[in-house]
């Protein structure tokens, strides 16, 4: 019974939210679907616990995996799902921020909720399924479905410049995701070439791309990479983000921060590096230095901004030049790291616009400058505020740090000078976030306005401090949480390093101590 | 035997097929285009029976009156010799085309109905099928479907309110009932596992229990559905909306008089026979008999006729039951045309869409499901 | 040797011209939609065809599929000329330049 | 040249031909007719190339359906002679058939040469190991439906509940599409 | 209850103080508030006592390790970090100012804070800083002291920006943050190079693997690890050049400036260098560079302090000056005089600092000393244990300061890396230090008093409500830390007696009694200065050479300070006006804080618009929005061709399919 659950609990998570989107649809009133939309995610977020549960750590093969005719024999174009130690603790983060996205949603949605909601719930299915494909075609397919919900999300029910961004987005994401495409389809034919048969499974074509030519490697790599990149963002591709960020609306922003933007350095660490250990060799050195001046030069754009969300927009910018950084270091510490910070940055930043939203609802306004003195009309919204503050500048005790830590240490074993140029970051970070709270929570209460705002609802609050909770557990808990990754991201360094191909294989992880292999039938 | 003799006799043999072939559709036109006049009187009659009067009982031949069975005769000699009128403001091709249409489908649908199994004529097995298609009673659909323009064309090339109208209403009606149909005669061809009719008529001569395996027995409400489809389809009452007197005077025929307007009447007559002798083959067994499937009826009979003409003798035989059969349907379309009142049209789309349609495809998966698992076990 | 199958295709490819001519050239709804269905039926004409070539039964599947769009369009693009010939009482392409960029 | 081909050759030449006749028809209602009588022909020729299943459906649901709504259609506009332009074909459009004309006139000289089936011996359809080819006899007796069906519902399954699926939508957008605008009426009255 | 169990409960429980009074104590009663807020340090005290007069002095060194808190496989091994504490003699001496001197400010705040609305969150917060401030010394490797060392950060800039209503507050706690990060930076890059040479960063697996050859092959970057700590040093303990946000700090109650800004968070700085001392004295340069800062620091904030004229702001100089020392004491390789001296200017710097706060809590939070004047009359204890710091931090002999300055300055002399210059640089800032506090002291207690009564009056508009307005001594709560403290910094010196003293008094245990305790921790730095430089070079008449001039200066400038301000603050004037600018230099600090603001700040400010308007805006953007400009140019053109008529486009397709047809089959 766990074995076949386990065969199937991969599709349930992708699945049954879009089911959710459905019932939601046809919900008749708004107040119902938001419950309907919440209990769905609930539901999902139990489901996925089975992955926690039935995890096997030991292993760095594709768990939970299932391997089913999709397209037409010939192409060899096939649903395969599973999930390794890299994608685990992401495919979690996505299930558990997703509730705490529907309740924040109550009172920031206010128009064509049930639409809403199903578009969520859609996005939601196509996070999990991006990040759990191991079929460039499926993932593609994935992919672009996160961005459909997205550019909709943005455009109904963002600010006043929504188009603008919206399309913005969609445009840079789209030309990055097509020139991802371009090397699919380039693998696919040269995998026909050198094996005769058709395929697009993950597994097989890490051994295809390893064995190319630098220089192919090279451009493949360089197309890819700049896909993800743009979804990073790294500089210079990160233009879009502060538009869409200061656009979208609270649940938009905290699941861009949160999870799509982690799609980008997913798909660097799952596609971009294992498959091209050569090119990615050879670009290291680019892209730790993009990464890098990508932290200084979001923290110093951050630290000049009067709108709240921009700034935090640009925050982002800086965390996620960390998560490039170390994972171009190439040693467990700096891909440990990495995904590491992905996971607390989601919860970080995360909790930072939902904060954002809170005071948004009340007074409709993103300029710091019309606010301040919070903390003494809300005691309980200054604490979270300070709590995911000192998350987001990488305090000891909270994860940030731990992420921050072991990158900068793996970048340090590769570059010293490059470690402490980042390191510099965490100055900058102090500098713009601290400035950030003393301009909103500290200092007198002038405007009158800001008088008669309320404390958290106990909704509110319950949200925010769940992640704040998560913000110390991630501090202090890195150990069993890094458990899981261990053996993928050591076979992943192990890989690179030697410029191998990346090898893995499809396990159901049964109720024994055995995997059981899963066949991969017409390959 | 001279020369010429033995030629023919070898032509005859080398063709056999061809010959027969054209005996065969020879046979099936007959029988067609006898159907429309022996209808008239037939209808007639009955209708004078169930209305408590006479009807025609005078017109004989050489005084032999015979019920009035001269009476067709009759009529078709007067209108075949009225005057060919075509109105001023029709469009005069598609006013000579329309009624061709209907009459020609007719005439072609009945080839696709199998008289019989098979008769043997010097050594060669001749089946009873005029015309037997890979894609098996569908070709009976293709004709049918095709006969619908016979009578919007006639409606539109009228140039008349009336009948503009009525072409209207058929060709909405009919392709509405189309559906209905297919999708009832749907199960049964999983059922049997084929498209051709001879197969399943051999499938209906055997038996479970005491009763043969009859499709009508097999799955009723298939049975229910396509003959209330067929009297839509056929435009017969209560569904002859497209020529409703009361409210569009003669709807598409109201420009038509004459032999043309006749050649309507032989189509209709042609496909209520075509259609008729269809839903015997599907559902009640064909030329069979019941509890006698043919091998054993022609063994029955071999003793007496020897072989080969034993074949013809039961040949003869299917055939009678075969008519036997369809008269049962005829003598429905009669009996119903006088006593169900008609429709009105959107009580008709209502039947058709909102309940022979979902009904049709709920009894469709139900015996997908039965036959799924039958099959399993 | 001339088969079939590759007349078939012969007989589609010039009717699939007839059936472009028409839409360029007609400037009738009705009929470019007419012209429309004849190109389908090139096309239908073309898989069966491929199908008889190829041995597979892949080309008239595919039919079945251009079958089923063909009565999609025919709907939905019927439906649209009603609802044209009410609003503006005319069906010439000419007339309904309303959208041209 | 057998009494198969013949045939087959008259049919496909009469359908070109009536293609032809139906796009320079004035009268929708003749056009209609001519086109049923082309597809009609084209049923025939599917019957010729032993795919009777697609022949008979071409006449039920091509001829017998699709096409009843159009002249249901036509019937209802019953357009006017007036609406009934016939634009006249201007030069260009005119070299542009004359061209279609020729490049058809000389690539049926060259399929009358059998090029077409050297052309398709090149493709290597027919050896490719990666076609889709089914071994299995498939145009014995009885055996077309049966394959159509095997190869519809097994390999195409996807395809064909996508079908479905855009069916329904049509439908339901045709429905909308005609009814808005009585429901207009409607209010207005 | 065993020693790892009673370690573990000395960190958690100010911790779980901090939870109860933040989270679940928020409406209670006050005296609940401070009871649980002081028992939480309280409570540890004892335990610590237990565990440092116990095995602890036994020469015990006592570990546990409450979770494993990071674990990366790192080159062929793993690196494993786990949330280990350990207490050694160190430790010990630390653990027992923190708790003990904790306690007593906790008690004294609880008084102190008893017309705050809301003194929960300042308990929460002060708890919260012991648990970071003891889980700094008690960490067992390098990331369990930078959780400590950082929290101590976020809780001074939590407590500084305390009263947040006032901007000015929560900005001096923002600079103390900042400041702190970028010390915390050079403390991050230490514990990098440290994994990158040790592979480990538990300060025993340290030790073991800092053999003298790895020493030998790895000076370049042992010298780099020393200023990194250097640096993290600068900025916890208020050197130069970090030393900024400190006088800034005093902006939070003047509790937090005693406990925080004097006795504790600032003196982790000379902790982590004791603590890392066997692997500093590895680097000449970086043990010479120590020494230099922290003399320059002592000299340089002492001459700020000559003219502050707010009595928190003149203490805190003054802490900035001693840090000096420590650092100083530290730098030329007497660490366990750095070490004394940061415990005896925990008892009297804490005394003065709970002084000071008893007289701006009677004053109703007046802090300008020229508007005070002649309390100790109406503040006798107060007014008496401030002397008693007072004389102790000026290094009256027989008090505390006295034994560890000295010492200090003997080592700066002649100490392993020891220089006689250092020691000049130490004298004088010893004797500016008697000239403040001299003056300080004179200005708030002895004199004609200039309080202002109509400032009073003024103060009921802010809603404090007193029932009386005469200046009178704080209750029992306030000055008992006070009496207690005054003790300790009058014995708390003899550990740190000098040699000389020793033999005169005839005491011939050898080594003095910090010394002797600090023995086991600081054996590798002996050995490895022995071995390089020789023993310490000094002799008894160059010891009591050097300290009869120190008590001579600091008499002189004592006495000159009383002579200057007997009439009052306006003593001071004439030689003001004779400095003219160099005066107005001093009181604004030497104008660091706006050249920092110059050279620093707003350049960085420019180049993040720079980025924003030029890189985003006009540089990424401009290729965003113009490139499909151009594209659009074009195409619009070939839009043209987009008639928009089915007919047209057909007619290209037409076209294509011929094409085609001529291009494959003709």
């Amino acid at each position: 019974m766990v074995t076949l659950i386990s065969q199937w609990i991969l599709s349930l998570l992708i699945f049954f939210p879009l089911l959710g989107a459905v019932l939601v649809a046809f919900t008749k009133d708004a107040q119902k679907a938001r419950h309907l939309a919440v209990a769905v995610s609930v539901l999902e977020m139990i489901f996925s616990f089975h992955l926690i549960a039935h995890f096997n750590v030991d292993s760095s093969a594709m768990q939970f995996a299932q391997d089913l005719a999709w397209l037409p024999r010939g192409t060899g174009i096939r649903y395969t799902v599973g999930v390794d130690g890299l994608s685990l603790l992401l495919v979690m983060l996505t299930t558990i921020l997703c509730p705490l996205v529907f309740l924040s949603s109550y009172s920031s949605i206010g128009s064509n909720v049930k639409s809403f909601l199903a578009l969520f719930l859609v996005l939601e299915s196509a996070m999990i399924g991006a990040l759990v494909s191991l079929d460039l075609v499926l993932f593609y397919v994935f992919w672009e479905a996160m961005l459909i919900p997205m550019y909709f999300i943005i455009g109904v029910w963002g600010g006043k410049d929504r188009i603008y961004a919206t399309t913005k987005f969609f445009i840079y994401t789209v030309i990055g995701s097509l020139l991802m495409l371009v090397a699919f389809s380039y693998l696919y034919y040269a995998h026909y070439q050198a094996n005769g048969i058709f395929t697009t499974s993950l597994i097989e074509l890490y051994k295809t791309a390893a064995a190319l030519p630098a220089g192919v490697q090279m451009w493949l790599f360089a197309a890819t990479a700049l896909a993800f990149a743009i979804k990073v963002p790294l500089f210079p591709f990160h233009t879009w983000l502060p538009d869409a960020h200061v656009q979208a609306p609270t649940p938009g922003s905290v699941i861009l921060a949160g999870v799509l933007l982690k799609m980008g350095t997913y798909g660097l660490m799952r596609m971009s590096i294992p498959m091209f250990p050569q090119a990615a060799h050879d670009a290291a050195p680019f892209m730790i230095g993009l990464g890098v001046f990508g932290i200084v030069y979001g923290a110093l754009i951050a630290w000049r901004q009067t709108d709240i969300k921009k700034l935090v927009a640009y925050s982002s910018v800086s965390h996620l030049g960390f998560v490039v950084a170390g994972m171009f270091a190439f040693n467990e510490l700096g891909f440990t790291g990495a995904l590491y910070q992905m996971v607390n940055h989601g919860v970080s930043t995360g909790a930072l616009f939902l904060l954002i939203g809170v005071v948004y609802e009340r007074r409709h306004t993103r300029e710091m400058s019309e606010y301040g003195g919070l903390a003494k009309q809300m005691p309980w919204y200054a604490f979270f505020f300070v709590v995911a503050t000192m998350g987001s500048v990488a305090l000891p005790g909270t994860g940030g740090f731990i992420g921050e830590w072991m990158i900068l240490t793996g970048v340090f074993q590769v570059s010293p000078a490059m470690a402490a140029v980042a390191g510099t970051g965490v100055i900058l970070g102090a500098i713009y976030m601290l400035w950030l709270v003393l301009k909103v929570v500290w200092g007198p209460l002038n405007n009158d306005e800001n008088k008669k705002l309320t404390d958290c609802t106990p909704r509110e609050t319950f949200v925010l401090a769940t992640l704040s909770v998560f913000v110390f557990a991630t501090g202090f808990l890195s150990v069993p949480m890094l458990a899981h990754t261990e053996p993928t991201m050591k076979k992943l360094q192990q890989s690179v390093s030697k410029k191998e191909a990346y090898k893995t294989e499809l396990v159901i992880r049964g109720t024994s101590d055995e995997p059981m292999r899963v066949m991969m039938n017409g390959r | 035997m001279d020369a010429s003799t033995s030629a023919v006799v070898q032509f005859l043999n080398n063709n056999i097929g061809l010959v027969a072939g054209i005996g065969k559709i020879a046979i099936a036109l007959v029988i067609a285009l006898q159907v429309a006049p022996i209808m008239v009187w037939v209808e007639r009659r009955q209708a004078a029976f169930i209305q408590r009067r006479i009807g025609p009982n005078r017109v004989g031949i050489f005084g032999f009156k015979l019920f009035g069975l001269g009476q067709p005769l009759a009529d078709t000699i007067k209108l075949l010799f009225k005057e060919d009128f075509v109105p001023k403001h029709v469009n005069k091709f598609f006013y000579i085309l329309a009624p061709i249409i209907p009459a020609v489908m007719g005439l072609v649908a009945i080839q696709g109905i199998p008289l019989g199994k098979e008769i043997v004529v010097a050594g060669h097995t001749i089946g009873l099928q005029p015309v037997n298609l890979n894609a098996g009673f569908l070709f009976l659909f293709a004709m049918s479907a095709l006969g619908v323009y016979g009578v919007a064309l006639a409606g539109w090339s009228s140039n008349n309110k009336y009948a503009l109208l009525g072409g209207l209403r058929a060709s909405a009606q009919m392709i509405s009932y189309e559906l209905a149909m297919g999708l009832a005669l749907l199960p049964m061809v999983f059922i049997y596992g084929t498209l051709d009719l001879q197969t399943m008529i051999a499938a209906q001569s055997e038996t479970f229990g005491i009763l043969p395996k009859w499709g009508i027995f097999l799955s009723p409400v298939s049975f229910v559905i396509f003959v209330v489809t067929m009297f839509a389809e056929t435009n017969r009452l209560p569904f002859d909306l497209a020529e409703g007197e009361a409210e569009l005077v003669a709807g598409f025929l109201v420009e038509y008089g004459s032999m043309r307007w006749s050649l309507f009447f032989l189509g209709e007559y042609a496909m209520m026979f075509t259609l008729s002798a269809l839903t015997t083959c599907v559902f009640l067994g064909g030329y069979e008999i019941p509890w006698l499937p043919h091998a054993e009826l022609v063994a029955l009979l071999t003793p007496v006729f020897t072989a080969e003409p034993a074949t013809w003798v039961a040949a003869l035989i299917g055939l009678g039951v075969l008519i036997a059969k369809v008269a049962i349907f005829m003598f429905l379309f009669v009996q119903v045309r006088f006593t169900l009142p008609r429709f009105r049209y959107d009580q008709l789309m209502r039947v058709g869409w909102v309940y022979m349609l979902p009904v049709a495809l709920g009894n469709l998966v139900l015996m997908a499901v039965i036959v799924a698992l039958l099959r399993l076990t | 040797m001339l088969t079939l199958p590759e007349l078939g295709l012969y007989f589609s490819f010039l009717m699939f011209l007839v059936g472009l001519a028409g839409v360029m050239f007609r400037k009738n709804i009705l009929f470019m939609m007419l012209s429309v269905e004849i190109l389908l039926n090139a096309a239908n004409l073309a898989f069966v065809s491929a199908s008889r070539l190829t041995n597979t039964m892949d080309g008239q599947v595919v039919m079945f599929f251009v079958m089923a769009v063909a009565a999609c369009e025919a709907a939905v693009g019927l439906a649209l000329i009603i609802s044209l010939y009410r609003t503006k009482a005319s069906i010439e392409v000419d007339d309904l330049k309303a959208l041209r960029g | 040249m057998n009494l198969v081909m013949l045939s087959f050759i008259v049919m496909g030449v009469a359908a070109v031909l009536l293609s032809g006749v139906m796009i320079t028809r004035r009268w929708p209602v003749s056009a209609a007719m001519v086109l049923i009588s082309v597809m009609t022909l084209l049923a025939g020729m599917f019957g010729l190339l032993d795919a009777h299943f697609a022949a008979v459906s071409q006449i039920i649901v091509y001829a017998g359906a699709i096409m009843v709504v159009f002249v249901f259609v036509i019937m209802l506009l019953n357009l006017p002679p007036e609406e009934l332009r016939y634009g006249g074909v201007t030069v260009g459009e005119m070299i542009l058939s004359a061209a279609g004309v020729a490049v058809a006139l000389v690539l049926g000289t060259k399929v009358g040469q059998g090029y077409l089936s050297v052309g398709i011996e090149e493709l290597g359809i027919l050896k490719s190991e990666n076609s889709l080819a089914l071994h299995r006899p498939l145009f014995g007796p009885d055996q077309n439906v049966k394959n159509v069906a095997a190869t519809m519902f097994v390999e195409y399954l996807w395809a064909f509940e996508l079908i479905s699926f855009l069916i329904i939508a049509a439908m339901i957008g045709s429905v909308v599409i005609a009814k808005k605008r009585s429901a207009e009426n409607a209010n207005a009255a | 209850m065993n020693y790892q169990a009673m370690l573990a409960a000395v960190l958690l429980i100010p911790l779980l103080g901090a939870l109860l009074n933040g989270f679940f104590l928020r409406r209670a009663p006050r005296l609940v508030t401070v009871t649980v807020g002081t028992l939480a340090i309280a409570v540890p005290f004892v335990l610590s006592c237990l565990l440092v007069f116990g095995p602890v002095s036994a020469g015990e060194v006592i570990r546990t390790e409450l979770f494993s808190w990071i674990s990366v496989p790192f080159n062929e091994g793993r690196l494993e970090v786990p949330f280990g504490l350990s207490v050694d003699r160190l430790s010990g001496i630390l653990l027992l100012i923190i708790t003990g001197v904790g306690s007593l400010i906790h008690l004294y705040a609880g008084e102190y804070m008893s017309h705050e609305e809301g003194v929960y969150r300042f308990f929460a917060y002060l708890n919260l800083f012991v648990f970071s401030m003891l889980s700094l010394v008690l960490g067992s490797n390098m990331v369990v002291t930078f959780l400590g060392w950082e929290g101590v950060g976020v809780c001074s800039y939590l407590l500084i920006g305390y009263w947040y209503s006032d901007e000015a507050n929560a900005r001096a706690g923002m600079k103390a943050f900042v400041a702190n990060r970028v010390g915390d930076l050079g403390f991050l890059l230490a514990m990098f190079m440290s994994v990158k040479l040790f592979g480990t960063l538990d300060y025993s697996r340290i030790a073991e693997a800092l053999t003298n050859e790895l020493a030998a092959a790895n000076a370049p970057l042992l010298t780099a690890i020393g200023l990194c700590l250097l640096l993290g040093v600068t900025g916890k303990s208020a050197q130069l050049p970090l030393y900024i946000w400190l006088p800034d700090a005093m902006a939070g109650p003047t509790p937090v400036s005693a406990l925080i800004h004097a006795a504790t968070m600032v003196t982790s700085g000379i902790y982590l260098m004791t603590r890392m001392s066997f692997l500093l004295v590895h680097s000449p340069a970086a043990m010479t560079t120590i020494a230099v800062i922290g003399a320059c620091t002592a000299l340089f904030a002492a001459t700020i302090g000559l003219v502050q004229n707010d009595i928190k702001k003149v203490l805190a100089y003054s802490t900035v000056s001693q840090l000096g020392f420590m650092v100083l004491g530290c730098g030329v390789g007497a660490f366990q005089f750095g070490v004394a001296h940061l415990m005896t200017h925990a008892f009297f710097k804490a005394l003065l600092f709970l002084g000071a706060g008893s007289v701006i809590h009677a004053m109703h939070h007046e802090q300008d000393i020229r508007k005070m004047g002649g309390l100790i009359k109406k503040m006798p204890i107060t007014g008496w244990t401030f002397v008693i710091g007072t004389l102790a931090i000026i290094g009256f002999p027989g008090l505390s300061g006295f034994f560890s300055k000295d010492e200090i300055l003997y080592y700066a002399w002649s100490g392993t890396f020891g220089h006689p210059l250092l020691w000049v640089l130490g004298a004088l800032a010893a004797a500016c230090t008697s000239f403040y506090m001299v003056r300080l002291t004179y200005l708030v207690f002895f004199g004609e008093s200039r309080v202002e009564h109509a400032h009073h009056h003024h103060d009921h508009g802010h809603g404090h409500d007193h029932h009386h307005h005469e200046i009178h001594e704080n209750p029992l709560a306030m000055t008992l830390p006070l009496m207690i403290l005054a003790v300790f910094s009058i014995i708390g010196g003899y550990v740190s007696m000098p040699h000389a003293i020793m033999h005169m008094l005839g005491i011939h245990a050898g080594e003095n009694l910090i010394t002797q305790w600090l023995a086991p921790v600081l054996e590798k730095a002996k050995v490895v200065m022995t071995a390089a430089h020789g023993e310490a070079h000094g002799s008894a008449a160059l010891e009591w050479g050097l300290m009869g001039t120190s008590t001579l200066v600091m008499l002189i400038m004592s006495g000159f300070a009383i002579a200057l301000y007997k009439a009052g603050p306006k003593g001071g004037e004439s030689i003001a006006k004779a400095v003219g600018g160099l005066y107005r230099l001093i009181l604004d600090k030497w104008r660091v804080d706006e050249l920092y603001q110059a050279v620093i700040i707003e350049p960085l400010k420019k180049v993040g618009d720079g980025f924003f308007k030029f890189g985003d805006r006009a540089l990424i953007e401009g290729i965003i929005n113009e490139g499909p400009r151009g594209i659009y140019l074009v195409t619009s053109v070939l839009s043209d061709i987009q008639s928009g008529l089915v007919r047209n486009y057909l007619k290209v397709v037409f076209v294509g399919i011929l094409a085609l047809c001529v291009w494959i089959f003709i």
